[in-house]
């Protein structure tokens, strides 16, 4: 009878998405080893650990947001802006209002109101650009440029340009604490933030109303779900990330300022898109994600271990690296394609 | 009779595990009007593909004005003078009506300038073939579906064709466009040029064709001269049973009006509205392409607003800004384009079910419950009899009439009090449609009260307790399925006796 | 006969309108705007933006984004400078034109075969080959901010008039460039207007599928494509060096997105199949002279990024809603089909 | 209840998680390395990695290596940004570098990252970064208000002390920029009574961009037609501003300098629209923050008049009540006369 419909293509070639992350996997470790080889008695070590994992959570988070605006089909390009507009809040509260040798236990209560008043930032921020993309339908990519411009110039116009300094003490204290004298604080945050997010991604409602949405936004109005409000929601998620890695480099560079991390935002698409997110949305996972940004942070700290090689090859593996393993992955998927074509009709 | 022109013997072709054609063999006289009629799903458009040269069939023959060939392109096929109007239309909504007409045959040509003199030429020429006026530089995204068909049409008219195929081309066409188009094919004839002319409305087989084929589950079921066909035997031939489907008949008593609509106006789509809906009830409402009935029924789900006039529920009157709202209120919608508005293609079975209930499968802390949408799946799965092996392969590995079983799974675990469906069958196989229509019954019978809004008559008419006739944005008549008929349905809706 | 109904549903005449509106509005703060020497100057900034917006325009209508162009003008102007200078060449700048154009069709044709053969998504195929090719200019050219060679610097000194204003006495320069410019549009304007290679592009934007089906080769027409935009970026990266006679190599990294936003404001359509040259150089000319009349329009340096990025956003808007609204009902009609 | 808690909690935070940051300062002669001089590795981190500027330091570095055959190396990142230099320091640290030497984008962003350097022993040496609190020594060609001082008295002679000015940097969040720019206008204030700073647009920024100096000096000129100088800091600023000059047919109406490189100004010098940039000499910069980290490194006492072996940088003197900033004399005035001797 007609219906009993085998599937037109096999659920192993299907599972190629998967077959990506096993590919990241695969060249992390590639990585790994190589840089291990070459550079044994520097790169595999605790102190090289240590200084990777304090570099990688602030550019890890935004990418993060970044996966997440292009999981709905969107993109944000604002991501650092909001960070620094954020981190500028923040700092200029403490300067402001922390008066000058107070005791710690006094401060405190200043710090949690400047992480406040940092992620309040950054949840207005992306709620505009999510507003401006759903509901004056400006494509994600223009308006993210725009509020890109526009955080960046607040930033700078409250500030003149300058670096904002002079913070209390006790906040870059708390945010360059090493649990164990070894785990950045950074690092924790970024890793409760990889959980929580993958965990909303892959469990709740609302992760899946977003690859549902970025799959067909036409589709998921008819099914009822509320497409503007998930896309606002999701670019406020961004932003909120976007204020945490603005406040992680206002503690590592005991300061804020407007341009901080400007070329982050062009390396976290990158990372998105290796990491496996789909830039037409609806497909891709944090772990990926995470891969991506080792397998970039292991580069980045290897090459810095060669005296002669400029840190420019990184781009070059980098941009090498993605057109390989998407070239790869295309004829993959074609001699998967014809393998199920042929058994089907054997 | 003079020689044959298309002649395919024993062609079978399989997808994936869905076996589409099973040894069909077709036959075409040169100068002949051959009709190709089937339900949907029988097989019809993946034969026109292998004759066309798109689909290489797994077996069987291909013999083309005597030559037989063993493979055949698609550039060969219309070198060989074979043309397809494919029910897509296969037109560049972004380019005018101009280039559409134009650019194949400029291409044919391996020309490698654009002459617009020349493309005008061409496009002038090709409209006057069947009288049809148009400006030839509005974009062809601006045109009406029936107008985008005709350029569709005119185009493969444009090429020295030996056979031309029409897929199903007066589906949204004015019974005095159909007039044209046939007198165009007639002329066509009398230049020697054979058409395979496809299309499941008897009438319009009777009025053109001289000789028929039917397809039904990728089979020949008959063939011969028009002459001897008639009603009766055509649509057992095309369904497999002689009236298998009693039309449906609440049988309870008419109580208060579930929904209930007054003078329900959208400027541009439709105009005065009024229609009463109770419990049990289904409620068919047939039109044209373009006759505002996807207009009506998506304001009913919250999509588009109306203009004036009301929408009232279980008596209360409600306003409805938008799907959330309609669906809060107990009112379910089967969109009719399946592919882009339905379905979320390359996501899985599983997650195109559960779309519409995910909130009721999270836990305390806000997560999904796997096994709770693993249970509620399998439940689906067998009551919907849907044949996925595996509920988290994408949905696009499904068949149509699958893929439109998981649409509706959507919308079984809702408290519904109404149930729209828009196309309900459209490209689902025989046994799938016949499910979804045994579904509806006993949802209706349940006391859900239902719309379907088809142009497949037979359906409306099986289905339907009341229908409702709609046409250029207005109700024109309201009919009892058992005391009319298809053709009466059709002249209503054309508007041509 | 063009009908308003049409008018309004393109955003042409939107874009034009902010034009005018911004050059009143500058006008009457500065004085300054309608002066000849200052359209000169305007001119002069348009032509590397103008150069680059035409390229991404025929990307974005046929369906595809681009985003490694700044990435393959900075590498071949680079090299095309440095082989230039290392030689001693000292003849006609033509070679240096050719020589950069070459290495950026080349570029550009592996973006094409990537996109068109492999069937690969365009920003992932260009986000990486920006990459590699800014990665390549950094790392293994060590670049680094240079001179020019002798037949670039001349190049760079010719002018084809000089305009003055008489109230003030300044001069400014119309540069040879360009001409390259005006030839670049004539040479795009006829090519998709009067060849099936450039109807091809636009019917690819439209419906691939149909395209093939017609009988377009929708592979060779991308990897033209893509190697024409290579082309064109190559050019464009000599043209910048030979304005100012200085060889920065990052000189031009960072505009691409300025240019695609210049492209959409121009009423390209995102999606592909829409999208004028006249469309094209209005979006681009309206982002050249917000971007070079702040000083003239009186914002403060501080707050110049604020204004421009409220520009973008409620330009962008303005635009998108109005052919949103004339577009409702056409869409409903083929929501049918 | 509550809130002693948490002030133990912030207590127990500050004592036993803590990194020391501030405030410690560090005793340079405990600095003196106990591993043989071959197996040192100093690295010097400029601010970008392609500005000429910094290329031109490289072969100052590469010379030094040359020189003592010291393992000495440059390695900056790869856009001028403070977060990207932080990163590629906290590497050398993981990599175990004896000293590292550093341009710093921004001083403050740096102090950390710095301070845990200190803190593991490794030598830190500031240039262009007098305010640096975590470097053993910072040296300079000359203060930054000398600097500021020298390009606003090239500035004042072209103008012939008076007039409109205004002033431009590369970009408004470069802090040497800014402090340069300070100290000329306040410079100014103090000794040209007839210049005067233009309100509407005291500060134009350029994007550290040749075009975009071009452009923005054109705009200014047109709206401002009184404007007679522009005070530049970023070696982009001179060369697109005299074209600018040029072409609006304001030689001679209208003056420039900046930081600059010889090769860049030098058409503009030979023509006579710019009478002079500044320089040191990055190269020699670059020669004598090594000399100073060696110097350190070998346990060596650092006094005023200390050689630190660069051009310019024979005798260093410490900047007035600080124990850290050496100042020397290497400021270079470039005209066209001087022009064709460097060679760069």
């Amino acid at each position: 009878m007609q219906s009993t419909v085998k599937p037109a293509i096999p659920a192993k070639a299907l599972a190629g998405r998967d077959q990506n992350l096993l590919r990241l996997l695969v060249m992390l470790v590639f990585v790994f080893g190589l840089m291990t080889v070459l550079r044994p008695n520097e790169f595999a070590t605790l102190a090289d650990f240590n200084s990777m994992m304090r570099q990688f959570p602030e550019y890890g988070i935004m990418a993060i947001g970044i996966s997440l605006t292009m999981i709905t089909g969107g993109i944000d390009l604002g991501v650092v802006g909001t960070a620094n507009l954020s981190a500028i809040f923040a700092a200029k509260f403490l300067i402001g209002a922390v008066p000058q040798g107070a005791p710690p236990e006094q401060v405190l209560p200043y710090l949690a109101a400047a992480v406040a008043i940092a992620l309040a930032t950054g949840l207005l921020c992306g709620a505009f650009a999510g507003l401006l993309i759903s509901r004056f339908r400006i494509p994600a990519i223009l308006a993210t440029l725009g509020t890109q411009q526009l955080y960046t110039g607040i930033a700078i116009g409250i500030t003149n340009g300058r670096p904002q300094s002079r913070l209390p003490l006790l906040y870059s204290t708390i945010g360059n604490t090493e649990f164990f004298g070894f785990f950045p604080l950074s690092f924790v945050i970024y890793c409760a933030i990889a959980v929580g997010i993958g965990l909303m991604l892959s469990r709740s409602r609302f992760g899946t109303c977003m690859y549902m949405l970025g799959t067909n936004a036409k589709a998921a109005r008819f099914a009822g779900l509320n497409n503007a409000s998930i896309i606002i929601r999701t670019y406020m998620v961004s932003g909120i990330l976007s204020s945490v890695a603005g406040l992680i480099m206002m503690a590592r560079a005991n300061s804020a300022k407007a341009d901080y991390g400007a070329p982050y935002t062009l390396q976290c698409v990158l990372i998105a898109v290796l990491g496996g997110i789909d830039p037409n949305g609806g497909f891709g996972k944090i772990t990926g994600v995470t891969l991506a940004i080792l397998i970039l942070q292991f580069l980045s700290s290897g090459l810095n271990m060669f005296n002669n090689i400029s840190n420019f090859y990184r781009d070059v593996i980098w941009g090498g690296v993605l057109i390989l393993v998407l070239v790869f992955n295309r004829l993959f998927s074609i001699r998967a394609e014809r393998r199920a074509v042929r058994r089907s009709m054997a | 009779m003079a020689a044959s022109i298309l002649k395919v013997v024993g062609i079978a072709k399989s997808f994936g595990g869905v076996q589409a054609l099973k040894g069909v063999s077709l036959e075409i006289d040169a100068g002949e009007i051959h009709c190709l009629a089937g339900e949907n799903g029988s097989g019809k458009s993946t034969l026109i593909k292998v004759i066309s040269g798109v689909h290489e069939p797994d077996a069987g023959s291909i013999e083309i004005v005597g030559r037989r060939l063993s493979r055949l392109s698609p550039m060969e096929a219309i070198a060989l003078g074979i043309q397809v109007i494919y029910q897509d239309f296969s037109v560049f909504p972004n380019l005018s009506v101009m280039e559409n007409l134009a650019l194949n045959m400029e291409l044919m040509d391996k020309r490698a300038l654009m002459n617009w003199g020349r493309a005008r030429a061409i496009a002038a020429h090709a409209v006057s073939l069947i009288g049809f006026e148009v400006d030839l530089d509005e974009r062809v995204e601006n045109l009406s579906v029936a107008d985008r068909q005709l350029v569709a049409i005119c185009r493969a008219l444009l090429h020295d064709s030996k056979l031309i195929i029409m897929d199903e081309p007066t589906s949204a066409l004015t019974k005095k466009e159909v007039k044209a188009l046939f007198a165009v094919i007639k002329s066509l004839q009398s230049r020697g040029i054979s058409i395979l002319f496809v299309s499941h409305k008897l009438d319009e087989v009777f009025e053109i064709s001289e000789r028929f084929t039917i397809l039904r589950n990728g089979e020949n079921v008959a063939a011969g001269s028009t002459e001897e066909l008639d009603h009766r035997t055509f649509a057992f031939h095309m369904t497999g049973r002689e009236f298998a489907e009693a039309s449906y008949k609440s049988d309870r008593a008419p109580g208060p009006p579930v929904l209930s609509v007054k003078g329900l106006s959208q400027v541009g789509s439709y105009e005065g509205i009024s229609f009463d809906l109770a419990q049990g009830e289904i409620l068919g409402i047939t039109g044209l392409l373009g006759s505002g009935r996807t207009e009506l029924v998506e304001t009913l789900f919250g999509i588009s607003s109306p203009d004036s006039g009301s929408i009232e529920i279980a008596g209360r009157e409600v306003r409805m800004r938008s799907v959330k709202d309609a669906i809060a209120l107990g009112i379910g919608y089967v969109p009719s384009d399946r592919l882009t508005e339905g379905l979320f293609l390359p996501q899985s079975i599983e997650r195109n079910a559960v779309i519409g209930v995910l909130g009721r499968l999270c836990n305390s802390l806000g997560l999904l419950n796997r096994r709770a949408v693993a249970e509620l799946m399998s439940k689906w799965i067998a009551e919907l009899s849907i044949a996925a092996k595996d509920p988290s392969l994408p949905v696009k590995t499904l068949s149509g009439g699958n893929q439109q079983k998981v649409v509706l799974a959507r919308w079984l675990a809702s408290e519904l009090s109404v149930l729209i469906l828009n196309g309900p069958t459209m490209g689902v196989d025989i046994g799938a449609k016949y499910d979804i229509h045994a579904l509806m019954r006993e949802l209706a019978s349940k006391g859900l009260a239902i719309i379907i809004v088809s142009d497949d008559l037979p359906e409306v008419l099986a289905c339907a307790s009341r229908i409702l006739v709609m046409r250029d944005g207005a109700f024109i008549q309201e009919l009892e399925p058992a005391t009319t008929t298809e053709s009466r349905l059709g002249e209503l809706s054309t508007g041509v006796a | 006969m063009i009908s308003i109904r049409s008018m309004t549903r393109r955003s042409e005449p939107y874009v034009f309108a902010a034009i005018v509106a911004l050059s009143l509005l500058i006008q009457a703060r500065s004085g300054q705007f309608f002066t000849g020497n200052n359209l000169v100057d305007l001119a002069r900034a348009l032509i590397v933006p103008a150069l680059f917006s035409i390229g991404c325009m025929l990307v974005i209508v046929s369906g595809g984004i681009d985003v490694s162009f700044t990435a393959i003008a900075s590498l071949a102007m680079y090299v095309t400078d440095k082989t230039l200078l290392a030689s001693g060449y000292s003849g006609s700048v033509l070679l240096a034109y050719a020589m950069s154009g070459a290495l950026g069709l080349l570029m550009g044709a592996l973006n094409g075969g990537l996109i068109g053969f492999l069937k690969l998504p365009t920003l992932v195929v260009t986000l990486g080959t920006g990459s590699l090719f800014t990665g390549v200019m950094y790392g293994v050219f060590a670049a680094s901010a240079s001179d020019v060679p002798p037949a670039i610097a001349a190049h760079g000194k010719q002018t084809l008039f000089t305009a003055v204003n008489l109230e003030s006495g300044l001069t400014s320069n119309m540069p040879s460039q360009v001409l390259i410019l005006v030839g670049a549009l004539v040479l795009v304007f006829l090519l998709i207007r009067y060849t099936m290679l450039g109807r091809g592009i636009y019917a690819i934007g439209g419906d691939e599928a149909a395209a093939e089906r017609a009988g377009f080769s929708v592979a060779w027409i991308k990897l033209f494509l893509y190697s024409f935009v290579g082309l064109l970026a190559g050019i464009t990266g000599v043209a910048r060096i030979s304005m100012i006679s200085y060889a920065d190599p990052s000189t031009m990294l960072g505009m691409e997105l300025t240019v695609i936003a210049a492209v959409v404001l121009g009423g390209t359509r995102v999606t592909g199949g829409l999208g004028t040259l006249t469309g094209t150089i209005f979006g681009v000319t309206l982002m050249t002279i917000l971007a070079n009349s702040l000083i003239l329009i009186g914002i403060p340096t501080y707050w110049s990024r604020v204004f421009t990025g409220a520009v973008i956003i409620v330009g962008t808007g303005v635009s998108a809603r109005q052919i949103g609204s004339a577009r409702r009902r056409v869409r409903t009609l083929q929501k049918e089909a | 209840m509550k809130r002693s808690f948490v002030s133990v909690l912030a207590v127990a935070l500050v004592f036993v998680l803590a990194v020391p940051l501030f405030g410690q300062s560090y005793d340079p002669m405990k600095f003196k390395s106990s591993k043989p001089q071959a197996a040192w590795k100093i690295a010097l981190v400029p601010k970008d990695a392609t500005n000429a500027w910094f290329v031109r330091m490289e072969s100052g570095v590469k010379r030094y290596a040359k020189d003592t055959g010291i393992n000495v190396f440059q390695k900056g990142p790869p856009k001028t940004d403070a977060a990207m230099q932080a990163q590629v320091i906290e590497d050398l640290i993981a990599q175990g570098v004896d000293a590292i030497c550093v341009v710093p984008v921004d001083p403050s962003a740096l102090e950390p990252v710095l301070g845990k350097a200190l803190s593991k022993g490794i030598v830190v040496i500031d240039h262009e970064g007098a305010s640096q609190q975590n470097c053993l020594y910072d040296i300079e060609a000359f203060s930054n208000e000398g600097l500021g001082q020298a390009l606003m008295q090239v500035l004042a002679k072209s103008m012939g002390e008076k007039g409109t000015y205004t002033t431009m940097v590369g970009n408004v969040t470069n802090a040497s920029h800014n402090e340069w720019a300070d100290a000329g206008v306040a410079y100014q204030k103090a000794k040209y009574p007839n210049m005067t700073l233009l309100a509407a647009e005291p500060r134009v920024e350029i994007m550290d961009n040749l075009d975009t100096a071009y452009q923005r000096a054109k705009e200014l000129f047109k709206k401002y037609p009184d404007l007679k100088g522009i005070f530049g800091t970023s070696s982009l600023s001179t060369p697109g501003t005299a074209r600018a000059i040029e072409e609006l047919g304001l030689k001679g109406k209208a003056f420039v300098t900046s930081v600059g490189l010889p090769n860049e100004n030098k058409p503009y010098l030979k023509s006579g629209t710019v009478q002079a940039v500044m320089l040191w000499d990055s190269a020699e910069a670059g020669y004598a923050m090594l000399a100073t980290a060696v110097a350190v490194l070998k346990g060596e006492k650092i006094a005023n008049g200390i050689n630190l072996k660069g051009k310019g940088w024979e005798s260093m003197t410490f900047a007035p009540e600080s124990t850290k900033v050496l100042l020397g004399k290497s400021w270079i005035s470039i005209t066209k006369d001087n022009v064709d001797s460097f060679g760069f």
